[in-house]
């Protein structure tokens, strides 16, 4: 990680939009980028001008712009979550098998993915929770999980009834196996590495009072 | 053999019969070969396996095929959406079987059909419910998980143009599953919406080559 | 097969020419051909104008047209004997891989294969003899083999030194199995299906002749 | 990350090192980074295995490299052509490896490493000598042999235009292994005729998408 990642932190929790900007800042000028649907597409929204970050949808395309306002409104032109975008210039179109085949073959640099939960050992919980009368539709979850070299999670820290969502062990059905390199949340980011599970940003909260929250050892890479 | 034209989509679809698995293209509305799904719910085939990214929105297409009782089974990614209302109920209601397939492996499975691969070990969906009793290996330090062919009977595809010969362009993200789909299906339709001569196409711009196209039916503009 | 295949037949044995407007003559209007490098060539010259024969060459094109001549030789532009060609109205470009895909796919109605051999159960061996300095060089021929959904092979039935190259099996190393379904000779032509090997047409000599000179089982199909 | 433009194509060489596998596209001429491979036989890394579908011809190119002792293993559908002697040679003398592959094999096995594929199930080469000691399996009826990726730590590839972001068009049948090697290698290298501006290159013309291209040299015109 780029150390200047570690000297910036908060001193109150973050709001989606702040997240956000967060992610936005630590992707690299150049990087090739799915931000999945929901919070991860505000991370967009966010990307300075001139980072040539290059956003890919898996509906078939690179280089995706914002979303199509008015005129701009075309039906053939839509991201992954069927809103309507528009394209940017040097833009590619591609089949779904040659779409995926990009995502599987590990060749995004970055894909940002909201999630239920995320495991001490970045197993990835995001498709489905075990309600009663769920419907399983997981999308593209599972292959943008395993496909980019690295993958970030955007997610509160806990649920609404103050559970943690990063767990020990999942408790709701994977996604993917091992496969979440950072979790941006509203108080805290965490590395995930073979070392363990890092703190390396608060917002609001010291880190023993995080670690007093959550069921896990955490490595304190907040003051390096 | 050579692509043959329809100015009806129904006598282009006449010939889908019971118990048929039908590919249908499009992502959303992008793509989403509606004249065609409108007269497949025109004739009278039922027991159909349908094999798309969504399981239909609202009351129309996919969605009306699904309210008629004429699909058995949906093969798809994602059919829980805010307006599969449809489905939703028969599928809980317990009228409508699902196989719920991660997209990339969707793309793949149809891929491998049309290139007549028999099987293949896949990065995605490894330790998920979705690769429960799935056989797996670990190759080169990575676990995979096999996955087979999905072939169709019939594919329903959308294309922007075609020319005279049957070869089709698409139009931006609307591209998504035609391609893939042309490829692994006993008769392919398409439905587009401009007919040009042959030789207007650029050649280095054909995206699916008359080889795969059976039926090409020219979308009737509603407006 | 058309039946009116079986009612022409010769007095004379073929040359290459005979065999491959013998060829040309079977298949049927719009069919997606593609001819193997040398002999099968020959057959491109014998297609009827108006055919509507679409040509494939493995290295990424469908809608070949005749061997391009003076101005017209473009070097991004050949066969897969790298003989430069010419492209017909209503062409299409593709990658190596999906051209192959295309072949072993099924989806190339007719194949025109040379061969050192065809065995009574439709084995093919034509991409390598058993020369003692022979490098093996296999090219497309296996793929070729075994995608069409029908299999033609021209060749001559005897070697020059009067051996039959159609045998009951083959000696030279094999290129796929079971996959002929038809042989074109300058002295005869056969079908080889589940029931067997029939002979349609003769040139030049009479079905017991050639059931003297074959070392298989022969049906006679030549008077239907 | 960002493409690359180069105007020395040594420079954009300068990096590879002993015993990398090499990709080099091309189907004869058509295609033939030229460029690229002579920029490599200035510079001096040696034990090479290349990965291509011939085994150079004449005495340029890969067919030089080959003759400077650069190239331990050959991985080709068709070494064996009028003007091979170079490669003859060494072959015979036992001085260079050679892995015959099916033409098909060899663009379905790069594709596969491009596409995360870990082995699949082809059905070219069953009961042949190229297939000998190979897992075989039926499925549906069909045998199958199981094949495996094959990924190069750099890939040369000759395209026809490219943008300033790196998206690449190519031009009639010299496009051929150009777009599936481009997704294998750690490391893609294009040689390209002609240079256009980001915005110039229409978006679904683009065969290999920038993500893919990490350096681009344009060819000096030789006349």
């Amino acid at each position: 990680m780029n150390p200047a990642i570690r000297t910036s932190h908060g001193n109150a929790p973050l709001d989606k939009h702040g997240i956000a900007a967060l992610v936005a800042g630590h992707i690299p000028d150049g990087a090739f980028v799915n931000l999945g649907i929901g919070r991860p597409t505000l991370v967009a929204d966010h990307l300075p001008p001139g980072s040539g970050v290059v956003l890919h949808t898996e509906n078939g395309m690179l280089n995706m712009g914002p979303a199509a306002e008015g005129n701009d409104v075309d039906p053939d032109l839509t991201n992954a979550g069927k809103v309507p975008v528009t394209e940017m210039p040097g833009a590619a179109y591609f089949h779904h098998a040659d779409s995926f085949a990009m995502m599987r073959g590990g060749h995004l640099d970055i894909c940002v993915l909201g999630a239920y939960q995320v495991s001490s050992g970045g197993d990835l919980a995001n498709w489905q929770t075990r309600a009663p009368d769920a419907i399983p539709a997981v999308g593209g979850a599972m292959d943008l999980a395993i496909g980019a070299k690295q993958v970030f999670v955007v997610m509160t820290l806990f649920t609404k009834g103050g559970t943690p969502k990063l767990v020990r062990e999942c408790s709701y059905p994977l996604t993917g196996l091992g496969c979440v390199d950072r979790v941006y949340t509203d108080l805290a980011v965490f590395d995930i590495s073979p070392r363990g599970v890092s703190v390396t940003h608060t917002f609001g909260v010291t880190f023993d009072e995080l670690a007093a929250r959550l069921d896990m050892p955490l490595l304190d890479g907040t003051n390096p | 053999m050579s692509t043959r034209f329809y100015t009806d989509a129904g006598e282009a679809v006449a010939e889908i019969q019971d118990g048929s698995t039908v590919l249908i293209g499009g992502f959303g509305m992008a793509g989403m070969p509606v004249a065609l799904i409108d007269a497949l719910l025109q004739q009278d085939a039922g027991d159909l396996t349908v094999v798309s990214n969504n399981a239909g929105n609202g009351d129309t297409g996919l969605a009306a095929l699904l309210a008629a009782g004429r699909v058995r089974k949906v093969v798809c990614s994602f059919p829980r959406q805010a307006d599969s209302y449809v489905f939703d109920e028969l599928y809980r209601a317990g009228k409508v079987e699902l196989e719920v397939v991660p997209q990339g492996n969707l793309a793949e499975r149809i891929r491998a059909a049309g290139a007549g691969i028999g099987a293949f070990f896949c990065p995605t969906g490894v330790g998920t419910l979705l690769s429960e009793g799935k056989e797996t290996r670990e190759i080169d330090g990575r676990t995979y998980v096999l996955e087979y062919p999905i072939r169709g009977d019939v594919a329903l595809i959308g294309a922007y143009r075609a020319d005279r010969m049957g070869n089709l362009v698409y139009r931006k993200t609307a591209r998504n599953f035609g391609p893939v789909m042309a490829t692994a299906a006993t008769t392919v339709i398409a439905q587009v919406r401009e007919i040009v001569e042959t030789g207007a196409l650029d050649p280095e711009t054909v995206i699916t080559p008359s080889i795969y196209v059976d039926r090409v039916v020219q979308e009737v503009d509603q407006a």
